[in-house]
């Protein structure tokens, strides 16, 4: 068994489904999650904040997934490009930007960890470290402690291509495969690893085509679709959901920035590849089929702008005004 | 009292403790139907069934992975792992993650996790069976590292190992399991995590140590005796964090210490224990802070020469104390 | 593309090549072997050596790669299983039990390292640790120097498949496969990994349905069979040889004794178990094919036989009677 | 004499070495078309191409496991590890593998291997980006550990550690690549693994650093001789093996010592630093032995007003050496 097509996998159109305030908010935290990856870019080549790295790109397989899931139920296990993800599940722009800031409000480590290192309790958003993958059997143990304690949740952790090369994402699938545990492994394929290109990152094809060796399916699908990529999670979680076992998606996507702040893409990738995925960019997809739909004019898209924007600014403008940690606030917590 | 011995203490109390608390879980390689290569966890298996006694894959990266993730899951795992010296391949879960879970989050999270594993040497383990790995761990703030010596500590520190809200790294010696017996109350008792214990008193001069080479320091201490020389031992029991109260109040008294481990002498723990003394009780010291260790090579040989002339033992700690007494 | 049976992927019949000597030799070696390994049990036993882990039962698939490889030009990345490996390879009985007594002149380690921890630079047979699966990367880094130094090197690597579980199993594969490396992972699969069987280490039937995520063949056989092993070792060989990239190997094989001397392994499995597979010993099975052939008659299976009985004698005593390393040696060596 | 920065030294240094010897190999993530994510190995793509200067799959582990089979199939790889906190995945390959293969075939294999990798805070790297990693490293007898301070010592380190037959761990301060500048002599030289330098005279009190910390000691050195103290201060350059004449010498001469270190205190390598000179020079001591260093908490924190409080710097070194020599 290859790799999946999402209409291998999927079999009917979930999104249909969907009522249209949800259509127009998942493409509302789409837009809210570029204008405030847009402004952490500006924020530091102003020199006001140390480190961006950023999640333009990928919004609509992170929206799409968050979508499907059941919010303060279903875990997510994230990574650093989650910015969408973490706000379509409850995160506020306010708490993003106090992380970045490094401010001692920031929900997520109280300015301790570094930006897009995120934790939310209320949103069983699960504390990220920088170590690539090794959240996957973090959150194999996550979706095997629900199965023993008979809870109803589904675990969701996502990495980059690059990071699938580390153990810890072949253990961690090794047991989830092993004990069918409630887990969805959503790879953002974006086709680097920095500046490493897929092809010298891996051997096969996708990284799907490595479901298999897991006893699970895997399935590939356009991550700058945001219908199809909730799809694809609609069906995955409900899967799950019944005790169907582990599945491993793969995202197909791209990042049109640098790595992060620190990062000169120039040297490793042309400039017509990255124009050529700007026009595969998935809000302006999406904000065409609104249109055609006939869910989206021309005012109610400057409206939802403006409401994105107010909230930057206001997030901007909290996060820079909060107080720093106290110094002494180093040295704890250690222990409980 | 009953006498037990170390690995019975061991084995009924992680099943009294299970039977308290559902939340706790055994896992491990071999830990359930074969009940552990060293037979910690017999039985438990039986009791306890197969959702809460795991045979894991081969793989410790993910057995404490997967622990981290149960931990964060409302359970309290116990990942064996089945010999210390295979555990470096999970050392990021256990550095990076497990001990840094509660500092990153600022407390919203945490992991409630125990790792048992059997340590150290002299029982013909060659290089990977025979490894002391205390130090490296009790480096890691965020974790703590438990190494009792006998049955009552080994009771009176696993049950607090299980009532800990972080990691704890609980270490067995492996060639203790057996040959050490002692007194184990019956009734509930906790041995705090952080307290180190005089298992004999003395005036001349302090012998600091822990796991086996505690009962060599006691064996030496008898024979220093019948040579006149009265020999402290302080069982540290806790690695860290190390009570630092304790080794100062004994130095103090004695004057001279003799710090005793099988590790390896170049960064082993005894060098934070001697460095604590150096600062803590500079003005009290009559003699050269001392140590006894293995010595700096990879690791433990196999064979019987090689590793004797490895192994510190009572012999060798009654050489240096005599003179280190006579300073 | 799931895992290939041996006909699948052989296609031809390469021992039928052999002449009759080397078929001769397979058998000696496979019986060498045993009658060595039974004797470390006995010796054992009898509470002359502190440990001893076996290959008996898995000799077929250990001795058929080993008559197909390039003695001191191909690599072997060994485990601890692989007693017949090494003897087939060029290490003598005296090397083996020099290294079970402990003994100064052991070749392996001087005395360093407990049995079955082989190394032999002549057979170019790499030192062996006890931390599962590291080698496979090592011998990934083996076959690609030899790639980068444009030498004509085949490496072999064996494991246990309980230890395809590690992250080093999958990382090595994923950069054989990234670079088409000259390498051959062989993983015998007896089915348990000490007490744990197969079915709680992976949630796949088979360890060669893992090739594929790795862009190789996954090829499974019968390891108690000789010739098989024989023809897909060489088939295998060949083709690595001739730069088409790496491959997985899976020899099913079962091991008759308990995991080690420390072992019993009554706990985890049935008698009855154990009886079956003893009727399918490869060496039995090897000595029929033989007498069938008509290579082999009562006659010549004693002197056979006595042969290899008179040098586990030799090796027994000398290495008995050989000195122990002085304890200073301990100390060394360090660094070079 | 030219004057560069530490990762000038390094990136010509790493150009001359393998122009030099073929059999050097550079990789890592990272390190090839985009040379390096420091641009420590820019330029050596372009001249050495891909089968010299390979980017690695994102995997540690086997960055370096690959590496030892290199190493022992006649290359001299040098591993890139992107940053230290990422060295965890491959603690196994490196502490029960590279440090442990001479000794367990007796030399009959060896691996003669450099991994490289950018260490230490005051970046705002936070908990990832900005550990010290020499303790648990210098604790593995087998592996030398080298962390050169100043250009000068990173080109004649790193051509030492290029020569040497056994795996060298290559510490490079991240923050003190563009930073710190000193001459570099054109011709070739080593400074050999294993020797110590007194970078600075004093007699009054000795300061023993390395990396960072270092440079920060030199600062609090000028600042005391200001108050009139005499500062030695010791730059170790090699953390393992310990070059013990010269850190008791320096001790002998003055009498009172300050160890400091930005790595976390307990079980640093200044406590064997510290433990070194209580066993060797205890009765030339004139005071407490003074360790500096950063808190026992996990790791070092990424807000400002935290990072700057986890920090030791020249400042806390003059507050804490006034003290000493007031002593
Ligand atoms: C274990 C580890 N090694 C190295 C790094 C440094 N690093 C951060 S992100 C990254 C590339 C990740 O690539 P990928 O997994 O494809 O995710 P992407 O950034 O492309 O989304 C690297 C090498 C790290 N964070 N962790
Ligand atoms: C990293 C590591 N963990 C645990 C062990 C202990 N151990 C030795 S052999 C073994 C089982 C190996 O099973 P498998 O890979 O199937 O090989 P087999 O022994 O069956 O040939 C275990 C758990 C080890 N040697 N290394
Ligand atoms: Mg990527
Ligand atoms: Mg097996």
């Amino acid at each position: 068994m290859p790799a999946l097509t999402a209409s291998q996998f999927v079999g009917k159109d979930h999104s249909a489904a969907l009522d249209d305030d949800r259509v127009l908010a998942m493409y509302e935290v789409m837009l809210l999650a570029r204008k405030l990856d847009e402004r952490m870019w500006v924020l530091n080549r102003q020199g006001k904040v140390a480190f961006h790295i950023s999640g333009l790109g990928q919004e609509a397989c992170q929206v799409g997934m968050a979508f499907a899931m059941a919010r303060g139920v279903d875990w997510l296990h994230p990574y650093y490009r989650d910015l969408s993800f973490v706000l379509a599940l409850g995160m506020t722009p306010r708490h993003l930007m106090l992380q970045v800031f490094g401010k001692a409000e920031d929900p997520s480590s109280g300015g301790r960890q570094m930006p897009s290192h995120w934790s939310y309790p209320p949103s069983r958003i699960v504390t990220s470290s920088s170590p690539v993958a090794t959240q996957v059997p973090q959150a194999a143990g996550i979706a095997f402690a629900a199965k023993l304690r008979g809870l109803d949740e589904v675990v969701v952790a996502t990495l980059g291509e690059g990071s699938t090369a580390q153990g810890d994402f072949h253990e961690g699938l090794n047991w989830a495969g092993i004990h069918k545990l409630p887990l969805i492994v959503l790879v953002q394929n974006n086709q680097y690893a920095i500046s490493v290109p897929v092809e010298k990152q891996m051997p096969v094809a996708n990284v799907a085509d490595r479901g298999e060796a897991y006893g699970m399916p895997g399935v590939m699908y356009d991550g700058n679709e945001i219908m199809e990529s909730y799809n694809v999670a609609q069906e995955a979680i409900s899967r799950v959901r019944r005790g169907e076992g582990p599945i491993l998606l793969e995202a197909k996507t791209y990042r049109p920035t640098p790595h992060s702040s620190d990062d000169d893409d120039r040297s490793y990738r042309s400039r017509e590849e990255v124009e050529l995925w700007k026009k595969r960019d998935p809000i302006m997809r999406s904000e065409q089929t609104l249109r055609e739909r006939g869910l989206l004019d021309d005012a109610l898209a400057e409206r939802i702008l403006a409401r994105c924007v107010n909230q930057v600014d206001d997030a901007t403008e909290y996060a820079q005004r909060a107080p720093y940690p106290r110094p002494e606030e180093a040295l704890q917590p250690v222990f409980g | 009292m009953p006498i037990k011995t170390n690995i019975e203490a061991l084995n009924e109390t992680l099943a009294a403790e299970m039977r308290r608390d559902a939340r706790i879980i055994m896992m491990g390689e071999d830990v359930g139907q074969r009940g552990g290569v060293f037979r910690a966890t017999k039985g438990l298996f039986e009791e306890f069934g197969p959702g809460r006694v795991i045979d894991s894959p081969l793989a410790e990266l993910s057995i404490i992975g997967v622990g981290i993730g149960m931990a964060l899951n409302g359970l309290r795992p116990i990942c064996e792992i089945q010999f210390a010296d295979f555990i470096h391949p999970a050392f990021n879960q256990i550095v990076n993650e497990a001990a840094k879970i509660r500092y990153r989050s600022n407390s919203a999270y945490h992991v409630p996790l125990v790792i048992r594993t059997p340590y150290g040497g002299g029982i013909s383990g060659g290089l990977y069976h025979s490894q002391s790995i205390e130090a490296i761990f009790a480096h890691t703030p965020g974790l703590y590292v438990v190494a009792p010596s006998t049955p009552h500590d080994t009771k009176g520190l696993l049950r607090a190992a299980l009532r800990a809200e972080d990691p704890v790294l609980f270490l067995e010696h492996k060639k203790c399991y057996r040959l050490i017996k002692g007194e184990v109350p019956a009734e509930d008792y906790d041995v705090p995590i952080g307290v180190a214990e005089v298992k004999r008193a003395g005036g001349d001069l302090t012998i600091i140590a822990w796991g086996l080479m505690l009962h060599e320091s006691l064996r030496a201490a008898e024979a220093l005796a019948r040579d006149g020389i009265s020999a402290e031992v302080l069982d540290l029991r806790t690695l860290a964090p190390l009570d630092r109260e304790a080794i100062l109040a004994s130095v103090k008294k004695t004057g001279k210490v003799l710090i005793v481990h099988e590790d390896t002498l170049t960064g082993g723990l005894g060098a934070e224990v001697a460095a604590i003394i150096a600062q803590g009780a500079f003005e009290y010291l009559d003699g050269p802070i001392t140590r006894l260790a293995g010595p700096d090579v990879p690791a433990v040989p196999f064979s019987h020469p090689l590793e004797d002339f490895f192994m510190p033992n009572a012999a060798k700690i009654v050489a240096a104390a005599r003179k280190l007494a006579a300073y």
